[in-house]
């Protein structure tokens, strides 16, 4: 069984991003988060578990949905809400928003809503680390849509063919905005099938689970550290939520109501929550606790958020080009 | 012909009724039969036309550019939709080489019918990769027709027109147009492609202004009138083949030329006119030219910076006061009251 | 044992092709044919095989190396030849020489130098054909090469998708202009794979035995007309001359004399010349008349080419538009 | 300085330069390391440098490109090179929306000191999707930089500051000037991004270039001295940043521009001079602005048709001529003795 540590942390970490995910949802009714934001919620334990598989000094890069694998990577809070809330102290300055997270000292290098176009980008650090004979490990999420992007099979043929440090990370949630599988890719061929065929190491599994995730995360991140190139995982998990914005949408009648309830049955974090008190790992009042502090935390990063100022006027004209 | 109804739903009908009166169009791209309906101008369509008609697509830009294209070498007509034009420059090669050269290389052998359509938009913190104005980039390239309209009207009239044109066009609409209402004939009728649209007479300047800074000129001309300038507003609706003589015939009129774009000024759309202008209406011109565009930096994403990024009503109509050498009033470039100038209007509550 | 007009006719196509294409190789230098060419002597068998398999009224799209796919589909030797001289008589009007050739008569639809491109606008095609209820083949060709290019990924995935009526044909000449595959692919993975990863249904085969092509070719063919979906088709071949031009080029030092030798000994043409006359299926005599049949054409086709009128000048700004 | 080497020479000791002061910096792309090492432009670098630091790719240029900018987002200083700029516009996405906005849109976190060549040209039969020339798209992206070399000394120069420059620069390179030398100095120097240069001074017209249509410029100021015409000649060398106040002190000595390109005129580079003299030397200018560029479509293929296709020195100094109300002789237009003009000279002889 795993050690007590790790488990909390992955609990820690899942409950961290729902709590966020959660409040974010509440508050954006007010307006004042005036920018896109597409929520992870029901995938948490897919990005907990590959996130906490990395070390700081490894590089973590991604798409649109982005807000899990920047926290599971040691993003700052703060930072992330106040680039929400477009305020100068946000992780970007106020230029970025939620879309265009950022934390170097935590080694999220930076994610962007053009879906796929991360990829290369990754490939391309993960090529620096090789050329710069680092130990460094990249890895970059993205979704079942980006697999259909010419830029994912590119990119698969060029870290096989460097045997780059790289793991790529897909969270397979069976839409792409309001198209199902079905009307995107064929049946009856997985998307780590194709992987594979690119000669790229592929493992495959249940997205939430977070155990199960950080076992495997942390294998393909050995390999990948220990130069045996790129490992692929695809993980099924689910939204929650709209695609983008904080409501429900089960109604308007691009998924069932019962498919909804169905994984939302296999909620990551009560699943969790539920084994690790079975399992006498952690009492109810033990992870309580956690959740409250989790809260607490959030409060505080909304008020960092709120309370800081707006970019300057002059700061749009700065860094158009570097100096 | 006292109907109205809004931009996007004038886009519906388009389609609807080319798809009706022609079984080889078709609707193609991300989302085109989903609940969204690419902000409804696509809703609705799938029930009447069927999936195979109203197609879903890969996310895959560059593909189903070229998919469209060989359906449309073979008799097809397809009409394919990019909910933004970010999107669309990942099908740069298959627009830029193939789309507007087959017929050309050919010899005139093979036709290409495409319809390209790309939204355009800004604010509610799309940001730097979610809110470009790229029409130059495609305007630039002969054997592309290029059309951006501004009202409901023309955006049926040059939507039909562009559909039954032998050639592929990309169609380029801005967003906060998709809610405004105007009159539109029931009926299906055509806005020729290359014909710039007069909206208002005037003596003293012309204002060229395109998709939705052609209101903004408009406005500008009311404000104008209040300084007792008289303003030619003229909305371009096509970049490509570009209607030179209904500028030029007004620059001959007025002397005077303000051109404005969605985008940033230099290599943009306003360089082009301004070119045309002196040119060919060098004699008639009695100022220096000049143009109201984004400053020249990508979008910032927070809100407190889309005040000076998007300029408005105000800055056209001060850049006509300095070429007839008076100061513009400060009050010219406040921002409006009642809306953040990331909305198009405050019923508009984002996510997009 | 496959009938003998079928084998007269594979042995025809191929020596067309190369009567055609060395024919080009001795007349290049005269300066008179001023366009790029990429010539496809060694890689007969592959383009005869496949190209007879298809019916007339079947489309074909090509590549940069479109001569033996233009030929065997049928397209006329004339205009491909008055096209490579630039003039008003060439299949494109002079407007697009070697690079560009198209017959719409034969159902050669046009080819195109950007590596890959075609293989959207045949899927294009082929997804027309379903559209309308035809029962119509599209084949496309590429090389190795145009494997590596996002496009022919995400084609792919459409032609699965919708299965689409068309067959994808890769010839594999381990060349992209002077890089190995060593440099492009990873090792130890065929392309092939990739194909059969995205559900479409695979054939790999000697692409200098223009029996085996042809054979499989046709079933592939079939397969696609009876709505079963698209095939890829692999053949491994060999090109001799350089990349782009009239002459040999193995001294430049991107691959061996060696390797060259070893490949020129499966000659296509001159191994099925022989299993001919091995066979007793033909005589050295009814094929060296044949031979000097497809000399005689190619002669008159140069006359006709050289001997036409180039372009007028007004026709440089004639089809811009379609009207 | 007596030195002379040839423009692909130039750009070779530049790189060979660079790589060997700084480790961090490598060089990709098609064919870099193979026999023709990029028109010889990268030849011998893999002996000298290793096939890790001069890597050859798979066909896949948008990709190759993202690689690139990971690759220069931490630490690397890539210069990734496209053999025909028509290949290059597989990459339009990670170059507009990413290289030109990672250290805007990361308020500075990010640096994408990339420099990514781009060959363009033309003759022998390359055709339609061989030969455009396609600066403008390049050029209206702020972010981005540009720049066009013309001469061999600026070749290297340039490349040598972009690649040192922390910023991503397109650096287009036309085939035709590959072959000509000029004075070159054996060690690295720079030639500052942005910076246009005087090629020859005159006091009657400004004659504004770039790439390969500076020489022909050069040429037409020769031929203008015959008529007594003193023509200064300004090469552009960057497109963004553009040098504003380089040609506009030009203009307002001279008054009258004529500007050409390499390309299409409408919604191209000539656009964007020539609305920089209407707006900012409107004072200055004697007569309208006049260009010299391609006919509006895409390029024939047949030798036959190059002739017209491709202005020369003559249309040049014709678009002079006229502006100064004088009639140009029809021998201004023959092409030029000794070569056809899909050659650059009689020594070229395909295929490439
Ligand atoms: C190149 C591109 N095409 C289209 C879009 C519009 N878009 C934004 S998110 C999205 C869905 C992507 O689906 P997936 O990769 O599965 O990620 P998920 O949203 O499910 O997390 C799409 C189509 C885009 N951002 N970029
Ligand atoms: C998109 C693109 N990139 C690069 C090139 C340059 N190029 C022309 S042919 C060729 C080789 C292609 O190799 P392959 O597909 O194996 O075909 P082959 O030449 O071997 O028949 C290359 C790289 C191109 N034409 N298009
Ligand atoms: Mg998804
Ligand atoms: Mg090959």
């Amino acid at each position: 069984m795993m050690d007590a540590t790790t488990r909390k942390a992955l609990y820690r970490a899942m409950s961290r991003i729902r709590t966020v995910e959660e409040r974010i949802a509440d508050l954006y009714p007010e307006q004042e988060m005036r920018c896109p934001v597409h929520l992870c919620i029901g995938q948490e334990a897919a990005e907990a578990g590959t996130g906490l598989a990395l070390d700081r000094r490894d590089y973590a890069l991604s798409g649109h949905r982005s807000h899990g694998h920047y926290l599971a990577k040691g993003g700052d809070l703060k930072g992330m809400m106040a680039e929400i809330y477009g305020k100068a102290t946000g992780c970007a300055g106020g230029k970025g928003g939620s879309m265009h997270l950022v934390d170097l000292d935590a080694g999220f290098l930076g994610a962007v809503p053009i879906v796929g176009s991360t990829i290369p980008i990754a490939v391309g650090t993960a090529f620096s680390s090789k050329m710069k004979g680092e130990d460094r490990v990249t890895m970059v999420f993205f979704g079942d849509g980006a697999t259909e992007a010419g830029v994912f099979h590119e990119s698969l043929n060029f870290a096989a063919l460097h045997a780059l440090p790289i793991v790529f990370v897909c969270e397979n949630n069976l839409y792409s905005v309001y198209s199902p599988m079905g009307v995107r890719q064929p049946d009856g061929r997985s998307i780590a099938g194709i992987a594979a065929a690119h000669g790229v190491a592929t493992q495959t599994g249940d997205g939430n689970d977070a155990e199960a995730v950080f076992t495997l995360a942390s294998k393909a991140v050995d390999a990948a550290r220990r130069g045996q190139g790129p490992v692929f995982i695809e993980l099924s998990t689910y939204r929650w939520r709209e695609h983008c914005g904080p409501n429900f949408d089960n109604h308007i009648g691009y998924r069932t109501e019962a498919e909804y309830e169905e994984w939302r049955q296999r909620d990551p974090l009560a699943l969790y929550r539920a084994r690790l008190i079975a399992d006498g790992a952690a009492t109810g009042a033990e992870l309580a606790a956690i959740d409250a502090e989790l809260a607490a935390e959030m409060e505080d990063a909304v008020t960092f958020a709120k309370s800081s100022p707006f970019p300057p006027r002059e700061s749009a004209g700065q860094h158009i080009y570097a100096e | 012909m006292t109907r109205q109804i809004k931009f996007f739903e004038a886009l519906r009908e388009g389609l609807d009724q080319c798809m009706g009166a022609d079984a080889s169009v078709y609707v193609m791209g991300l989302g085109v039969p989903d609940p969204g309906g690419i902000f409804g101008s696509t809703k609705g369509l799938v029930e009447k036309y069927g999936a195979s008609r109203v197609l879903d697509m890969p996310l895959a830009e560059n593909t189903m550019t070229g998919v469209a294209i060989g359906s449309a070498l073979t008799g097809l007509r397809p009409v394919l939709t990019h909910q933004r034009v970010d999107f669309a420059i990942l099908s740069m090669e298959q627009l830029v080489n193939q789309a507007a050269k087959w017929h050309y290389m050919f010899d005139g052998r093979m036709r290409v019918p495409l319809v390209v359509r790309m939204i355009i938009g800004r604010g509610w913190g799309q940001g730097p990769q979610h809110s470009q104005s790229l029409q130059a980039m495609f305007a630039q390239v002969p054997g592309l027709k290029v059309v951006m309209p501004t009202t409901a009207y023309d955006a049926k009239g040059l939507l039909i027109a562009a559909i039954e044109d032998d050639n592929p066009v990309v169609m380029l609409e801005h967003r906060w147009l998709y809610g405004i209402a105007d009159d539109v004939p029931e009926e299906a009728y055509r806005v020729p492609l290359g014909k710039a649209k007069i909206m208002r007479e005037g003596g003293d300047v012309t204002i060229v202004g395109l998709s939705y800074m052609s209101l903004e000129s408009l406005r500008a001309a009311d404000i104008l009138k209040g300084y007792g300038i008289s303003a030619e507003v003229i909305d371009l609706r096509s970049l490509r083949p570009l209607d030179e003589a209904t500028i030029l015939a007004s620059l001959r009129k007025t002397g005077r030329l303000v051109v404005t774009d969605t985008a940033h000024g230099p290599f943009g759309a306003t360089s082009e006119i301004m070119a045309l202008a002196a040119e060919k209406a060098f004699g008639a011109l009695k100022a220096a030219p000049s143009r109201v565009c984004l400053p020249d930096h990508p979008a910032p994403t927070s809100p407190a910076l889309a005040d000076d990024f998007y300029p408005r009503a105000g800055h056209i109509a001060a850049a006509v006061l300095r070429q007839l050498g008076r100061e513009p009033d400060a009050a010219l470039f406040a921002p409006p009251a009642g809306r953040r100038l990331d909305q198009p209007d405050s019923s508009f509550q984002g996510p997009f």
